[in-house]
């Protein structure tokens, strides 16, 4: 079963590796622009124990908890401005700003408060990953039938109890939505955060790596991102088929679809 | 006390439900103490370009059941919706058990929509115990002070499937069941038992009868159905076609007796079957 | 490609930069400027890069005809068998600095001993510590090294560091100063490090051999680039003016002092582009010493002043 | 009635303004870390025929160019995954891969194929864009009532009418959450696009101001972007409001809310 | 040809409907020419622990009509589905006009879902004309064709209307309009008429029986109206309760005549009342 359901990406996989062997064997694309799978994958071998092991340690670290950190400030904020219509419209045009404020401006400022620690790191990480949850969460909570509201006021609803029994679990597949971004992003915000000065990590890898052209180390710590990536990807959407299971997965059995 | 009146068929002590969390309602006897039922003056709605309803006079007496039958679209479900305080009339005055304000509305109905509006992620059992967790009552007890009911109703073998695993027929008892577990002095039900096949329809016409008989409310019954309308009320107004406004007022005489052979005796009996055709004959000209 | 005819059709060259331009490429502005390429038959199109390593794979690929590198990074690139080879010096010296601000109290190399020093975070940079430390007698280890990646400035001012490895002592060393920082800045050559070009034009080394046209072209930029430079000594006034026209994101008032600082700097005693292939064989030797490159490079394969104007 | 619609935001940015000039003057804060408002102000006059007029041009240029292309493709991709389980299967994990490759990798792989033109910069904004539009879609058409589409399929409906007639609109206002937060993204790409080498744009100013301390200018820069975003947001939403009338705005009127 | 049977009652030439473009159907008159009608052989169909329909035998002769009664939740919806080639059965066979597979069946049936199913993205005419659009009309074709129909039940006045701006008496009847708009040989109608009021619903019978006496079809009712049935079908049958099987089948004898006078005529025929009782008892035993 879950055999039958991987092996297209399987597929592709090869596929794909297949294509990137041809143009680098075949149409001799030099290595240190394009290194071929095989470089890349002895690379990693060779320095995992040395080096990606930490530094994969290290921005996983960043990663998971920026983007805890972002989920729950998503929905905090998401949720608060839900209950105003004021506030919303006051704000919305703060988080866009947010998210135009470019990480180069940012990072000085967040070292000289925070210092060199992982703190500056997790922020970027957060204000990266916490705008789609947060347009995730407004845009489901918008669009929640108004009838069910109705309906619920008239069996002791109140505004808490609408909120959390239908209000935000008719929201959640939005949510999702937001939060599966936001798993996406969370290797960007990461990098980030290690280019405006990290001593360990894969965006400090890379940033070393980049001017000594070792390409494989690059792509090599860009393998370890993106399969992070895709596990934090492949979580999320585990974790709402747990939760959201009324939902994309309908049980009706049998339907010639 | 709320729970005096309260008739899940369960075995509690009447104090163990705790009253309504809604501000505008303190103690729950303060709902019904008063001489008024529900009072509609001059309730007018438009909807845009469309006259929903046509300043639309009508008094319920307390604990009386009023029938509502008329032409589709003429605005049956708006009026109901503006009683409970969900939507504000244009112009007139609605008064429900003495409050005129909407959440003082809203705190004394309970609404059976014409739509189930069951919440899809929740299966029947916490669909119907959602107005007793608003009450703030654990989950585990919302649940066993349902569980009758759900029994009565042919339901209990589905406590745990979700709205879409239903039959048409199943949902409407679902959200019937969840508006009478509100437990409020003022029911408004649109269309209770329109989804239902005749047998299980004049099942919980005769249980809607008995719980109402055991512990009176005041009801406001929209139907399509006028045998359903002359069966379960005391008085049947007739709605004219859009813009609505009531056009014809039938008082219903009592009867007694629950169950099949009442039931088919009053169905029969040729007094109804006048009645009816009155009803029959105003809509009939209030199209 | 090439033409018989100057008049006709200039030939194209594209020169990608090591960065955003800056007061380091007076001599290729001032050039273009007044017109010193066109009257050598380019058309030449300057280019910042996405990253400073960009210029020696690009040349190296042929995407770009030439490219603006550092000594260094032109070395590695050596070892690491790209087809690029430096053809002239556009800064022939040093520029990296030890930078602190005059309140730090960091006044000599030695004592970078016990202090908190912020780098770049290139693996270059840690070996010019190392080095300084070695030169200075005291344990690489006793520097507190913190990676501040681009953010240097800010961590000189806000004293988040006591010093800075990595600063150019023509931009950052002005801009501490028209702060009133009264900024000490030693340069690294000063302080251990051996003596290196810090920025070089790379050319595509194989299509150099093969290709005449290319050759020619090579010959000529660095030609009309000469006299862009010595345009810039002569006339500073005139370099800054045009270097304002391009360099956008620099205080305007500032320029002009920066560009009084790299002045300078840009005089070759040996002529305009010459570089020492002897030093260049001894910073590579330094280069292997440190640990920066696993093997070592034939001086030939990495520089060459076959391509400069004769002095 | 606008009016009334905005006082809020401008409330808002009011009193923010006002919380920088006091951290920046009473509190003193350095300027090359924030500079005060006013100074911002005075760059942005200063600066503006000499530098900044034209760099919003050109980035602005970027950023709608970019994100038009990127709807188009996340609109086109989302629905092309949409019919293939196995393509989405296989394809998801490339697709969040292409979030995580980062721009000093990327650029000179595009200056190599598309040589130095806004062509490699428009890729970069539309491939940081894309994604939130492919995920808004892909969300959305999964969680089309499947009981609309069974009803199409007995009333005439192929693949394409029901693709077109019912589960595309249906997706819409995912779609558009898709959609709004790429065009919060579009300036983040477009600067990004200018890191990969430009001769002009706020991005390049940026790239050279930062390292500068020209914090003025940078945020005089800054400023330009975050309206450009917001205006491209606004945009985006008025689109929706045309396009998915149905969806958040019931016109059920008088509800007591 | 398709376009005889078409019943849209407007001045159109008969070829000016394209045939529906499914392309398991090829000429028009290949989905009549059968001599089967619906034919349902042992069909049964389970969904996880409730089994829904348990060994169902039907058959419904071509152009016949045929009424299925049954207590809610016994799988009437779950058979309509099973017809129309939406669902599989778990066992069984269903043949539609001598198609066997989904397909084929699926382009043979027009089928009116319980749940009205409207697109809430588009008004009532919009709604309304999807068929027609999904054969390849011009919206604008569309629109002309089914106008007269919007006339007929009285929705004229909200052509423009969204779902979510209707009562749900107008929604059942667009639905409704829908599926005969979308002209096909075999209706499938899940209680049609469930949310109209007694007139509305009359009005709209008489409107079908004229139809279908016009043009006859292969219908296959459901409904709780067990009157309904009798007065629209040729037979009817009654299913048991879940698992539902088919437990009795009355035939009906044809009556004549359209309006409300044959329909009261019909209604106090003593005949027709004994049916009804007849039904209403096997019902009761069905429970
Ligand atoms: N939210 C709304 N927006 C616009 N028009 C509305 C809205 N709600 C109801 N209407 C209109 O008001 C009129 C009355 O609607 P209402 O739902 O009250 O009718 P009803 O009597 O309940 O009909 P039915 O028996 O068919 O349920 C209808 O014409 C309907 O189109
Ligand atoms: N998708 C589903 N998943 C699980 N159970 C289902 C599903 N659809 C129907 N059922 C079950 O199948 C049984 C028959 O359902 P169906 O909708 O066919 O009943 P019905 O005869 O149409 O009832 P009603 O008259 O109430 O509409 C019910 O018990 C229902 O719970
Ligand atoms: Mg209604
Ligand atoms: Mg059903």
């Amino acid at each position: 079963m879950t055999a039958m359901r991987l092996w297209p990406s399987v597929l592709v996989g090869l596929v794909l590796l297949g294509a990137w062997e041809f143009v680098t064997r075949v149409l001799h694309v030099e290595e240190y622009i394009l290194p071929a799978p095989d470089q890349v994958a002895t690379t990693l071998a060779d320095r995992w124990d040395s080096t990606l092991r930490s530094a994969t340690w290290v921005t996983g670290t960043e990663m998971v908890l920026g983007f805890a950190i972002s989920v729950a400030a998503g929905l905090a904020l998401g949720g608060a401005l839900h209950f105003s219509a004021v506030a919303r419209r006051a704000l919305y045009p703060l988080l866009i700003g947010s998210q135009t404020v470019p990480v180069v401006v940012l990072a000085p400022i967040l070292a000289i408060i925070f210092g060199y620690s992982i703190t500056p790191k997790l922020i970027l990480v957060a204000l990266i990953c916490f705008f789609p949850v947060v347009v995730g969460t407004l845009d489901g909570l918008a669009s929640v039938d108004p009838e069910l509201v109705r309906m619920m006021r008239t069996l002791h609803g109140r505004r808490v109890a609408i909120f959390t029994r239908v209000e935000f679990p008719a929201a959640l597949p939005s949510v999702f939505t937001g939060v599966r971004l936001a798993a996406a992003y969370a290797a960007t915000g990461a990098v980030f955060g290690e280019y405006s000065g990290a001593s360990d990590g894969l965006g400090h890898v890379m940033r070393q790596g980049v001017p000594q052209l070792q390409s494989a180390l690059v792509f090599a710590a860009i393998v370890l991102l993106t399969a992070m990536s895709v596990a934090l990807f492949v979580l999320v959407s585990c974790a709402e088929r747990l939760l959201v299971p009324w939902h994309r997965h309908p049980i009706r059995e049998g339907n010639n679809r | 006390m709320f729970a005096r009146r309260s008739r899940l068929p369960t075995a509690q002590s009447p104090a163990a439900l705790p009253p309504a969390q809604s501000p505008a309602v303190s103690p729950a006897d303060a709902l019904r103490s008063t001489g008024t039922g529900v009072e509609l003056r001059g309730v007018a709605k438009r909807f845009g370009e469309t006259a929903a309803v046509a300043g639309a006079d009508l008094s319920v007496p307390p604990n009386s059941r009023l029938g509502i039958v008329g032409p589709s679209g003429c605005g049956k479900s708006t009026l109901l919706s503006m009683i409970c305080g969900l939507t504000d009339p244009d112009a007139g005055t609605v008064d429900v058990l003495g409050a005129a304000d909407a959440p003082g509305r809203l705190a004394r109905c309970a609404w059976m929509p014409q739509r189930d509006l069951l919440l899809p992620w929740r299966g029947v059992l916490a669909n119907a115990r959602i107005p007793l967790e608003n009450r703030g009552l654990s989950r585990r007890e919302a649940s066993r002070r349902v569980q009758p009911l759900l029994d009565r109703f042919g339901l209990a073998e589905f406590a745990d499937h979700r709205p879409a695993q239903l039959s048409g027929g199943m949902r409407q008892r679902v959200s019937f069941l969840r508006t009478v577990a509100a437990d409020k002095p003022v029911l408004l039900l649109d269309e209770p038992f329109g989804a239902l096949d005749s047998i299980t329809r004049a099942d919980l016409q005769d249980w809607l009868r008995a719980m109402l008989a055991d512990e009176p409310r005041t009801v406001v019954l929209v139907t399509h159905d006028v045998e359903e309308a002359l069966l379960l009320c005391d008085r049947v107004v007739v709605m004219s076609a859009r813009p609505g406004r009531i056009v014809a007022s039938v008082d219903v005489p009592a009867y007694a007796g629950t169950g099949a052979a009442a039931r088919r005796t009053r169905l029969a009996d040729p007094d109804f079957i006048a009645l009816r055709d009155t009803v029959l004959a105003h809509l009939e000209s209030a199209r | 490609g090439s033409d018989d005819s100057s008049s006709a059709k200039r030939r194209a060259a594209t020169v990608l930069l090591d960065w955003e331009p800056n007061p380091d490429h007076l001599a290729l502005y001032s050039a273009q400027d007044a017109g010193d390429y066109t009257d050598a038959g380019l058309n030449v199109t300057l280019r910042s890069p996405s990253d400073p390593s960009d210029p020696l794979k690009l040349v190296s690929t042929g995407t770009v005809d030439l490219g603006i590198s550092y000594e260094p990074e032109v070395v590695i690139a050596g070892v690491e068998k790209l087809d690029v080879v430096a053809v002239g010096a556009l800064i022939p010296t040093a520029l990296n600095s030890i930078m602190a601000v005059g309140s730090a109290g960091i006044t000599k190399p030695a004592d970078l001993a016990g202090a908190t020093v912020g780098t770049s975070g290139l693996r270059t940079d840690e070996a010019f510590l190392d080095a300084i430390a070695k030169a200075n007698h005291f344990d690489p280890g006793a520097i507190h090294r913190v990676d501040v990646g681009a953010d240097l400035l800010p961590a000189m001012i806000s004293k988040k560091v006591q010093a800075t490895l990595g600063a150019y002592r023509n931009v950052e060393g002005v801009t501490l100063t028209d702060r009133g920082l009264a900024p000490k800045v030693i340069p690294v050559t000063d302080a251990g490090v051996p003596q290196y070009d810090e920025l070089v034009i790379v050319a595509r080394r194989s299509r150099l051999a093969k290709d005449p046209a290319y050759a020619a072209l090579v010959r000529d930029f660095l030609r009309a680039t000469a006299a862009g430079n010595a345009r810039a000594l002569d006339d500073p006034a005139k370099a800054t003016t045009t270097l304002t026209g391009v360099a956008d994101g620099y205080d305007p008032k500032l320029l002009p002092k920066m560009v009084e600082a790299t002045a300078p700097l840009l005089r070759n005693p040996a002529g305009f582009g010459r570089m020492d292939p002897a030093a260049w064989t001894s910073f590579v030797t330094w280069m292997h010493t440190e640990g920066l490159i696993k093997t070592t490079v034939p001086t030939a394969d990495v520089v060459t002043n076959d391509y400069l104007p004769k002095p």
